[in-house]
């Protein structure tokens, strides 16, 4: 049959070609022929990749940008976060400036206007209480983002090496472990965080005395221990059902052939492996936790007013909703692009960073 | 006219890397009750061949160019609903991973019926029927009890037979079995070997057989395709191929099997790693990994050159042993 | 057995090495798999031990019993005159014995470099003193295995097969092993790259001096490597003997038809060749069949071979064979 | 279901019951040690009217013998009277609670199931197209959003500015707004677990294997991807059910619900012991059973989960 | 059958002019025109821990009670459709009788044709049985000390109690009720009134659980329990067979149950409910000008306030100061930062319910002896009201004066025009949106000078025990009495009480002689001179609680109230009020003074 394929004519080149190529040809000139591909690592790499995912990048920059004005803005912004703007020391409090609009202003600022002083406008308006509420939602941002953050850690360090000691030793220490897991799991947490919060107080107050945590308030701390001693748990039986898959793995039985102990496994050969769910699950985590601190705050734990929150800004704000609906949505709008962006630059790194997804 | 041709065929992958060129330019004819070969590295686009055949790509792959004739009807472009006729019905494939190639939610049973209740007008008990039947006829033990079984309970040979069951249950043409024995043991590739020959013999179907292993294709072809980096580098009857190689890498490949009379001595490997599909060079594919690659091996690619009736190549080799020998062949 | 090996000194021996897994098959009920069952035999200095079965016969379990990375059921594992038994024993053992995995896609780390990965067991034994120490071994490793010094900081997924393979052999080497477990270290390859890890292994053991227990199914290319071979089935071994003359002479029925089913890359023999095509499948080993494991699928299977697992004798100079009925299979 | 099936049941329900117990006793120490007692109030009773009380309820006995006595009692299901509400009995007050929040809780999950799978299927046929896109933004934001914001916009829009619904659950049709805003977190959730796992499914060799056989598109979405897609959804279905039916307390709140969240966060501000437990034992016995109902429904989506 | 016809003729004659005035209204407004529909939707709040009238202490719990029982008396609408004490299961109120002992015997008749909702009638025998019920031991009713102006309630308490005492009330035949009290009691008729007087039935309440199913609800008001769900909504339906059943308006009561104000003012606005009980703070100034006439605030009988807690000191680390002198410096400093709160500003912009700016810790709404309100004339000086001047335009003087005395004690920094060494504060308020915002109004206004306060929030059963025990710098507080006497704001405050949050006479308290006191001129020889706190106020208010003279007892209760208003430790911010939405077609509801509603007598025109 392959000698009838009458349409694949096979001319011979003879014209054009000359002896002379068929002269061997050197090794050089061989290997000039493979172009390897540039050398860069794993890393380089997926950062290579990630830069390529668009939707990533301009979420990380969004994250990047609300951090740096959570950080920044205050220190030039005009107002404070505290400063009710109506109380002057002696006299009755000026309450023209209580629940501004948007780029409205109090009586004693158009007064100023007049007089042609320019002053920076409440572009978020003012709350119940005469406060820029600009410079609140980006205060709540700052503590928001740091509990968020903070917290995740956290529960990050605390449910991955929870969950990888179970999932990697398994057996007796996987099962009591889980069940400890489950426990938690079902505790009413309200009723543990009260007890946490009083218990708490009273030693924190006495123990952070003097040392730079005391900045940081008690009520932040008791609020990461809270996170610490029950929220871990969902991270933690995630990891472990990672790491149950990853330990089958044969470069985590190669480690052990060349005598390497359960740390040194978990450390090197577990934990990177776990990235992509670490990664997404941390980013839904953030959220989650700027959520839990508005609710912690309702039991007597997160932050003392009148600092503010996003979660508490948000809450606060659904008195009033009916008057009042941009309060909510604006504190509402920067949960929520934190948390798209947290979440799709957290798909995005997870794609970048997963070596074997190549389309 | 024979049952398939396929003339000029490229089929690419467009990925964020660039278009790799997985198939370059491949024809072949299969005639009824053959069994066609196609040898070559991994990678070389053997299975992409076969999938462009029958159209199941993955996402990023398409058929670029070429034509593929089924029965004399145009397949490329054809659209789906032509191809869900063709699929299971007159071409079939056997995958090579058992293992992944069953859904493992369904039953056997299930999996097995739906082909049939697809392509042919029988009744679901009809079908049930002819599933045991098919069962049956690839040796699996107790066929009514593994109707209901999942794929799971099947060891790699049994999921395997299903797989041939399954591809053989509308009695198709062709018969793509795409490294159907790599990941079985000897003494079940040889039971599987076995049952495809005297099944093909039964039913007259024409196979093409994707393997790197030439054992199977000694054993099993009576032609055979070597491909190298996408692109068919010498075609022609077993015979031809074994005892006649005509191209470097061929010879290569041949050379390097650890046969009988080879013990204590080394082995003659090919050196040098495959070439990349994405920065394909302008010469032979092959030419860096030649031991005998020439000047114009590195500037041009041979055309493909007619040994004898039996038997195509495409190496420059072939053209200097021509000029040399004149008519010598 | 082991008065039955030459005089030579014998520098792994393994005595009636068992490995049973504990597998749960309901509440309060688990089974006993039975992966490798009273296996014996021993690897002299400087040889390579083929050791060959079908998929799930225990090739794996036994190279990693031997390795101590299951812990053995119950039997000895003697090294170099010294019986493997405490965590110190171990711990000295595994700088001498090392092992190739059978699959070198999942057995290097996706997220560790080249030079991280051969560079582990350096790591872990801290054999070095300096990082540039580190590195130059590192370097020289991979000049053993034929990579050069570039891809050191590259990943795994970079590579393709036979490099990979390569990588594994480097970080296998880098404690100065003398004895590896070689776990069907080319059966994931392609034949033109096998031939070149195949050379490699021939290469090393030409300059190191070292011991190879190599585990494979494709029998040519056991055949090609190694001095002795042993044929395993179901957990137990069926056969041993030396490389030539288990391929010229083999006894045990399941021998031979693993012999005559390797399909032999030339058209004109393989035609002619009559296969012994044995029916049916593997039985599964929670269920081993009683007395001999093969009777199953034996042709030659008489009564007697339900009853009792025949014993494992010599029957020739070196030639071990368990079957109760070689003359009849021959 | 065989008797394999069956014991491994029984093993789990055995570990429940033992997992029960600990959350019992942790709880009920707990709930002694925390400030307040069940009667204080912004005005205190006089310190015979508490002592009268604490006699009558027991509390007035040293702790441990409280909890024993109180183990005596749950093992007869005794969950004994509610200190706040005088006169009801906590397990009646339970059961009024968890009627309406299995009700709400039961149709939500099933809502944002079918919902979910489907919005996930849809997103993952048409991955990178524009509909994916819409579908995956919605449900980003849905996930984003915490569902006290969510409600208190629903009853905003829907019920004071539009009038279509109304606010109360007490009302007819009340229970519709509760239901979408406690779907609609677990909803965008399962759309983007089935969009993920869908397309981790169609990359499958056995997705190709069918393809090869001749199934057309739709079939194989619906015939072959989405049985093994639900697996991961599965997995999260489990405890997402036993958390939802075992009560909201924001949506209960702003919607005015009757469900057992409320009467459990009022069980606890206002120290009501016995209400306290019981709800706690409740939700604690529902949570173990809801995951030890999703490992049986895993197991019989895919057959190969041995449950050991 | 023996009623006094005149009596009834009184009340016949009220009910007509009532009428009357209903009438003129309707006819004066067109649009009242329409049929009363008899139906009326309303939300008092969550569901009530009881509806047992013994056992019940909400505001809510008792509106509902009111609807569904009868007492003696009755929170009747008058003339103007304000709440006034009328007679209700009696014929009239009668004068007491003075005994020899100082006791006083009220002597009262059942009027005829009551009836307990299941048919059967009531007796006076239900009345002794209920009030024992509610006022004794085996209850334990939080409103059991209701009952003790009745003679007989000590014993019952009394630690060796052998738990058969009985009240001094006794009644003689079915229709006869002789009840005797301790001494006169001003609001002996208010106490008639309210539900834990309010009747239940032996064989009914025999039934633990006969308060929580309307199946075994048996009432004797002008309403049954029609329906019940639990948490969701109360069903109330008019009883044909009740006594005035011709008075009652409205036939159905549907109570819904909701503990968010969001979610009632929800309901009210899109016209689901006619009443509610609460609304958002921050809504409040768009509902005043949305729903002018439907949002309606009214007095209640309250104070909210912040408190000191006595044993913490104030005075700046360097202060030398001990004894009396410490004590007299620190209230001065105390009373120096209740000047600095600007008490206008919180009413109107913080809390906006329209709450009083409060100057004296005795409600406003409490009558003195003349009739007046108590709180007008309490405070050292007639030209305000009050211990200090709370008008608006007072508030820079006060502040002047507030900095002169704090510049006493502390280090003023002139040009930050700051303090430096005031210690810091601790703010201690349970979580509300109310609490929050006073707070940080405090806060805000005292951080003008330099003074800076932590908040602190807790949960609500956390703080109440916190702020009991003392664990606390300062706090917000609130007292609401339960009937119209000083008495009920003053006693709270006797060094065994666990009311006192302030902690007199506690702790360390306990031993620090600093105050005076001097009833000489009152006739009584109490003339202490820097003594405890047990030895002065308690003593007041023990004189106060056995004084039978009216005048004198006022009096008494001016120099309690003086006395505590020293110590600076009560910083009074407003009179509490009571605020409410009721729908414009909605006519005829009424409150009591304690906040109760009623709804029997109004009109639905939907
Ligand atoms: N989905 C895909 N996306 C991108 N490239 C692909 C894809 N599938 C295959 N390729 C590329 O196409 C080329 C040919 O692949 P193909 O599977 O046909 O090889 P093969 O000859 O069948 O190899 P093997 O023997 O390993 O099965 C390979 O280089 C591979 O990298
Ligand atoms: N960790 C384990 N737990 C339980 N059973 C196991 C375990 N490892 C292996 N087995 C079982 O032991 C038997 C022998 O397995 P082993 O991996 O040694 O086979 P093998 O000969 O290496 O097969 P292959 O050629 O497929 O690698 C198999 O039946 C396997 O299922
Ligand atoms: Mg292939
Ligand atoms: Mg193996």
């Amino acid at each position: 049959m392959i000698g009838d394929i009458s349409d694949m004519d096979n001319k011979i080149l003879s014209a054009q070609v000359n002896m002379d190529d068929f002269i061997p040809a050197t090794e050089e000139e061989k290997e000039y022929m493979v172009q390897m591909r540039p050398s860069s690592t794993f890393f380089k790499d997926s950062v290579k990749r990630l830069l390529k995912n668009k939707v990533a990048t301009v979420c990380f920059f969004i994250i990047v940008l609300i951090t740096l004005a959570a950080i920044f803005v205050p220190m030039f912004w005009p107002y404070a976060y505290d400063q009710a703007l109506g109380v002057i020391p002696g006299k009755p409090v000026d309450n023209t400036f209580n629940d501004l609009a948007p780029f409205e202003y109090g009586k004693a600022e158009l007064k100023r206007i007049e007089k042609g002083e320019s002053v920076v406008p409440h572009i978020f308006g003012t709350d119940a209480q005469g406060r820029d509420y600009f410079i609140r939602v980006v205060y709540g941002t700052r503590i928001s983002l740091a509990v968020g953050f903070f917290a995740s850690i956290i529960v990050l360090i605390i449910g991955m090496t929870i969950g990888a000691i179970a999932g990697y030793a398994g057996g007796k220490v996987d099962l009591i472990i889980m069940r400890i897991v489950d426990v938690i799991y079902s505790l009413p947490d309200m009723l543990m965080v009260i007890l946490l919060s009083s218990v708490l107080k009273v030693v924190l107050e006495g123990t952070l005395e003097g040392t730079v945590l005391s900045k940081i308030g008690s009520n932040i701390i008791s609020l990461f221990i809270v996170f610490g001693v029950l929220y871990w748990v969902s991270m933690a039986r995630l990891i472990r059902g990672q790491i149950l898959s990853l330990r089958e793995q044969e470069y985590v039985l190669a480690s052990q052939a060349a005598g390497a102990k359960g740390k040194w496994i978990i450390l090197k050969h577990l934990i990177p492996n776990c990235f992509s769910v670490i990664v997404i699950s941390t980013a839904l985590q953030i959220p989650s936790a700027i959520f839990t601190e508005s609710y912690l705050s309702f039991l007597g734990l997160g932050v003392n007013a009148p600092m503010p929150s996003l979660g508490s800004l948000a809450s606060d704000a659904l008195n009033g909703i009916n008057s009042y609906p941009y309060r909510l949505v604006f504190p509402a709008l920067v949960i929520s692009l934190i948390v798209l962006s947290l979440n799709l630059f957290g798909d995005g790194l997870r794609d970048a960073f997963d070596p074997k997804l190549d389309t | 006219m024979s049952l398939l041709e396929v003339k000029d065929l490229h089929t690419s992958f467009f990925t964020d890397a660039g278009e790799v060129k997985a198939v370059n330019g491949v024809s072949f004819y299969l005639d009824r009750g053959k069994v066609l070969g196609i040898v070559g590295e991994s990678g070389s686009g053997k299975s992409v061949t076969a999938y462009s055949i029958m159209q199941i790509l993955a996402g990023a792959g398409k058929i670029v160019s070429g034509s593929i004739k089924l029965d004399g009807q145009e397949l490329v472009g054809a659209g789906e609903k032509v191809m869900k006729t063709v699929r299971g019905n007159k071409v079939s494939i056997i995958f090579q991973d058992p293992m992944t190639s069953l859904n493992p939610t369904y039953t056997i049973g299930h999996q097995l019926m739906e082909a049939i209740l697809l392509h042919t007008n029988r009744n679901r008990e009809q079908a049930k029927e002819r599933a045991i039947e098919m069962l049956k006829l690839v040796n699996v033990n107790e066929p009514e009890k593994r109707m209901n079984q999942y794929p799971y309970e099947f060891s790699g040979g049994m999921r395997q037979r299903v797989m041939i069951a399954m591809a053989l249950a509308c009695e198709p043409d062709i018969l793509i079995a795409d490294e159907p024995t790599t990941a079985l043991d000897v003494t079940i590739q040889a039971q599987i070997l076995d049952l495809m020959k005297s099944l093909q013999k039964e039913l007259g179907m024409a196979i093409i057989m994707i393997t790197h292993d030439l054992g199977v294709v000694a054993q099993m072809c009576d032609e055979v395709i070597v491909m190298y980096a996408g692109s068919i580098c010498e075609q022609g009857t077993a015979d031809e191929i074994f005892y006649n190689p005509c191209h470097e890498y061929t010879k290569g490949l041949l050379r390097s099997i650890p046969t009988e009379g080879k013990e204590g001595k080394k082995l003659e490997p090919i050196t040098g790693t495959p070439i990349d599909l994405l920065n394909m060079p302008k010469g032979c594919p092959f030419a860096p990994r030649c031991e005998a690659a020439m000047k114009v091996c590195l500037r041009e690619r041979a055309e493909r050159m007619q040994i004898n009736d039996d038997h195509a190549a495409c190496c420059w080799m072939n053209v200097k042993k021509q000029m040399e020998g004149g008519e010598s062949k | 057995m082991s008065e039955n090996i030459n005089n030579e000194k014998n520098l792994i021996e393994i005595k009636h090495l068992k490995e049973y897994f504990n597998v749960n098959v309901g509440f309060f009920k688990s089974k006993y798999l039975k992966a490798v069952d009273d296996v014996s035999f021993s690897i002299k200095k400087g040889e390579t031990l083929g050791l060959v079965g079908e998929s799930g016969c225990g090739k794996t379990t036994v190279g990693r019993t031997i390795l101590n990375l299951y812990k053995p059921t119950s039997g000895e594992i003697w090294y170099d005159g010294k019986l493997i038994k405490s965590k110190s024993d171990i711990k000295e053992f595994r700088k001498k014995a090392t092992m190739v995995f059978q699959d070198p896609y999942s057995s290097l780390n996706p997220r560790m470099t080249v030079s991280d990965i051969i560079g582990e067991p350096l790591d872990i034994h801290k054999l070095y003193k300096t990082k540039e120490e580190r590195r130059e071994r590192i370097l020289e490793l991979m000049s053993y295995v034929g990579l050069n010094s570039e891809h050191a900081s590259r990943y795994a997924h970079e590579f393709s097969g036979g490099q990979r393979q390569r990588i594994g052999i480097a970080r296998s080497l880098a404690v100065n092993p003398e004895f590896i477990v070689c776990d069907e270290p080319v059966s994931a390859l392609d034949v033109s790259i096998q031939a070149q890890v195949i050379n490699m292994f021939d290469e090393l053991q030409d300059k190191l001096g070292l011991t190879y227990l190599f585990i494979a199914h494709d029998l040519l290319v056991v055949r090609h490597i190694s001095d002795r071979i042993a044929v395993m089935y179901l957990g137990k071994m069926v056969e041993l003997a030396d490389a030539d003359e288990i391929y010229l002479h083999p006894l045990h029925p399941y021998s031979k038809s693993l012999l005559s089913a390797v399909p032999i890359p030339d058209p004109k023999i393989a035609r002619a060749n009559q296969r012994i095509v044995l029916s049916g499948d593997i039985p599964s080993p929670l269920n081993a069949p009683s007395g001999c494991p093969f009777r199953t699928r034996c042709p030659y299977a008489k009564a007697d071979c339900a009853e009792s697992m025949p014993e494992f004798k010599e029957v020739s100079k070196g030639h071990f064979v368990a079957c109760h009925h070689v003359e009849d299979a021959n | 279901m065989n008797t394999k099936t069956l014991m491994y049941i029984l093993k789990r329900i055995l570990l429940a019951a033992v997992t029960v117990w600990v959350v019992i006793t942790v709880t009920f120490f707990v709930m002694h040690a925390i400030p307040g007692g069940p009667f204080v109030g912004e005005k205190a009773v006089t310190a015979a009217v508490q002592a009268a009380m604490e006699a009558k309820y027991g509390l007035d006995k040293p702790l441990g013998e409280q909890y024993l006595t109180y183990l005596g009692d749950i093992v007869r299901l005794d969950f004994g009277p509610s200190l706040k509400s005088r006169g009801r009995e906590v397990s009646d007050m339970i059961f009024d609670g968890m009627r309406t929040s299995f009700k709400l809780g039961i149709i939500a999950a099933f809502i944002a199931l079918i919902f979910g799978v489907v919005f996930g299927a849809i997103a993952a046929l048409r991955r990178n197209k524009i509909i994916d896109r819409i579908i995956m933004i919605i449900t980003t934001a849905f996930v984003s959003m915490p569902s006290f914001i969510m409600g208190s916009l629903l009853l905003v829009v829907f019920s004071i500015k539009l009038g279509w619904l109304p606010a109360n659950g007490a009302q007819k049709n009340g229970l519709i707004l509760p239901i979408i805003t406690l779907s609609l977190y677990p909803m965008a959730y399962i759309t983007r677990l089935t969009r993920s796992s869908m397309l981790e499914v169609l990359g499958q060799d056995y997705i190709r294997t069918a393809k090869a056989k001749g199934v057309s598109g739709v079939k194989i979405i619906f015939g072959h991807a989405l049985k093994n897609s639900l697996i991961p959804v599965i997995t999260y279905f489990g405890p997402m059910l036993a958390y939802i039916v075992t009560g909201s307390l924001v949506v209960e709140q702003i919607f005015a619900v009757p469900g057992i969240g409320r009467a459990f966060v009022n069980s606890i501000t206002g120290r009501d012991y016995p209400l306290v437990m019981g709800t706690t034992i409740v939700l604690a016995t529902l949570i173990v059973i809801m995951n030890l109902i999703g490992d049986i429904m895993y197991k019989i989506v895919d057959p190969r989960i041995t449950l050991e | 059958a023996c009623g006094n016809t005149s009596d009834t003729a009184d009340q016949a004659g009220t009910q007509n002019a009532s009428q009357a005035a209903a009438e003129e209204r309707s006819a004066s407004k067109p649009a009242e025109e329409g049929k009363n529909s008899g139906v009326i939707n309303v939300c008092l709040g969550s569901e009530p821990q009881s509806l047992d009238p013994a056992v019940n202490s909400t505001v809510d719990g008792a509106s509902v009670i009111c609807h569904l029982f009868s007492g003696l008396a009755k929170w009747g609408a008058d003339a103007n459709g304000k709440a006034e004490l009328q007679p209700d299961c009696i014929e009239g109120f009668t004068e007491g009788v003075k005994n020899d002992d100082g006791t006083v015997t009220y002597t009262y008749k059942l009027r005829d044709g009551l009836k307990w909702s299941d048919g059967k009638d009531l007796t006076a025998g239900d009345f002794v049985y209920s009030w024992n019920r509610a006022a004794g031991t085996e209850l334990a009713a939080d409103y059991c000390y209701m009952f003790d102006v009745i003679v007989g309630y000590d014993e019952m308490w009394a630690d060796n109690a052998k738990g058969d005492e009985k009240l001094k009330v006794e009644a003689p035949d079915d229709k006869t009720i002789v009840v005797t009290l301790k001494n006169d009691v001003p609001y002996w008729n208010e106490l008639l009134a309210f539900p834990a007087y309010m009747p239940v039935r032996e064989d009914v309440v025999s039934n633990e659980s006969w308060a929580t199913d309307p199946k075994s609800y048996i009432c004797n008001g002008p309403y049954t329990i029609a329906d019940w769900q639990h948490q969701s909504v109360i069903k109330l339906q008019k009883r044909d067979d009740f006594v005035d059943a011709a008075d009652v308006t409205i036939n159905e009561i549907n109570c819904y149950l909701s503990d968010d104000n969001n979610n009632m003012l929800a309901n009210f606005e899109n016209g689901s409910w006619e009443f509610i009980d609460e609304v958002p703070t921050n809504e409040i100034p768009n509902l005043k000008e949305n729903y002018p006439t439907e949002l309606k605030i009214e007095g209640q009988l309250g104070t909210y306030y912040i408190c000191w807690n006595i044993n913490k000191d104030i005075l700046p680390k360097t202060s030398k100061l001990t004894g009396a002198e410490k004590v007299r410096a620190e209230e001065e400093i105390r009373n120096a930062f209740a000047l600095l709160i600007d008490r206008n500003y919180i009413v109107n912009d913080v809390s906006k319910k329209g709450e009083i700016p409060a100057s004296s810790f005795v409600a406003m709404g409490l009558t003195d002896a003349d009739g007046s309100q108590f709180y007008e004339n309490a405070g050292p000086d007639p030209s305000y009201v009050g211990y200090y001047d709370v008008k608006e335009d007072a508030y820079e003087a006060n502040w002047e004066k507030a900095l002169t005395t704090l510049k006493k004690y502390y280090t003023f920094d002139e040009s930050t025009q700051k303090f430096t060494d005031v210690p810091k504060l601790m703010y201690l308020y349970n979580t509300n949106d109310n609490h929050k915002a006073i707070a940080e109004a405090v806060q805000s206004t005292l951080s003008g000078i330099g003074i800076s306060m932590d908040l602190q929030n807790q949960e609500f059963a956390t703080f109440v025990e916190t702020r009991k025990k003392g664990d606390y710098f300062v706090a917000r507080n609130g007292w609401l009495g339960d009937y119209n006497d000083p008495i009920s704001f003053l006693d709270m405050w006797i060094t065994g009480s666990g009311n006192n949050d302030v902690q007199y006479g506690k702790g360390a308290h306990a031993d620090v002689k600093a105050y005076s006191i001097d009833l000489t001129d009152l006739g009584y020889d109490t003339k202490v001179e820097n003594g405890t706190w047990a030895e002065t106020y308690d003593v007041v208010i023990k004189d106060i609680k056995e004084c039978t003279d009216t005048k004198t007892r006022y009096e008494l209760m001016h120099r309690a109230e003086d006395l505590l208003m020293s110590t600076g430790c009560i910083c009074p911010i407003y009179f509490y009020t009571d605020i409410y939405m009721v729908d414009d077609s909605v006519s005829g509801v009424y409150t009591s003074p304690l906040g109760f509603k009623f709804f029997m007598h109004a009109k639905v025109n939907k």
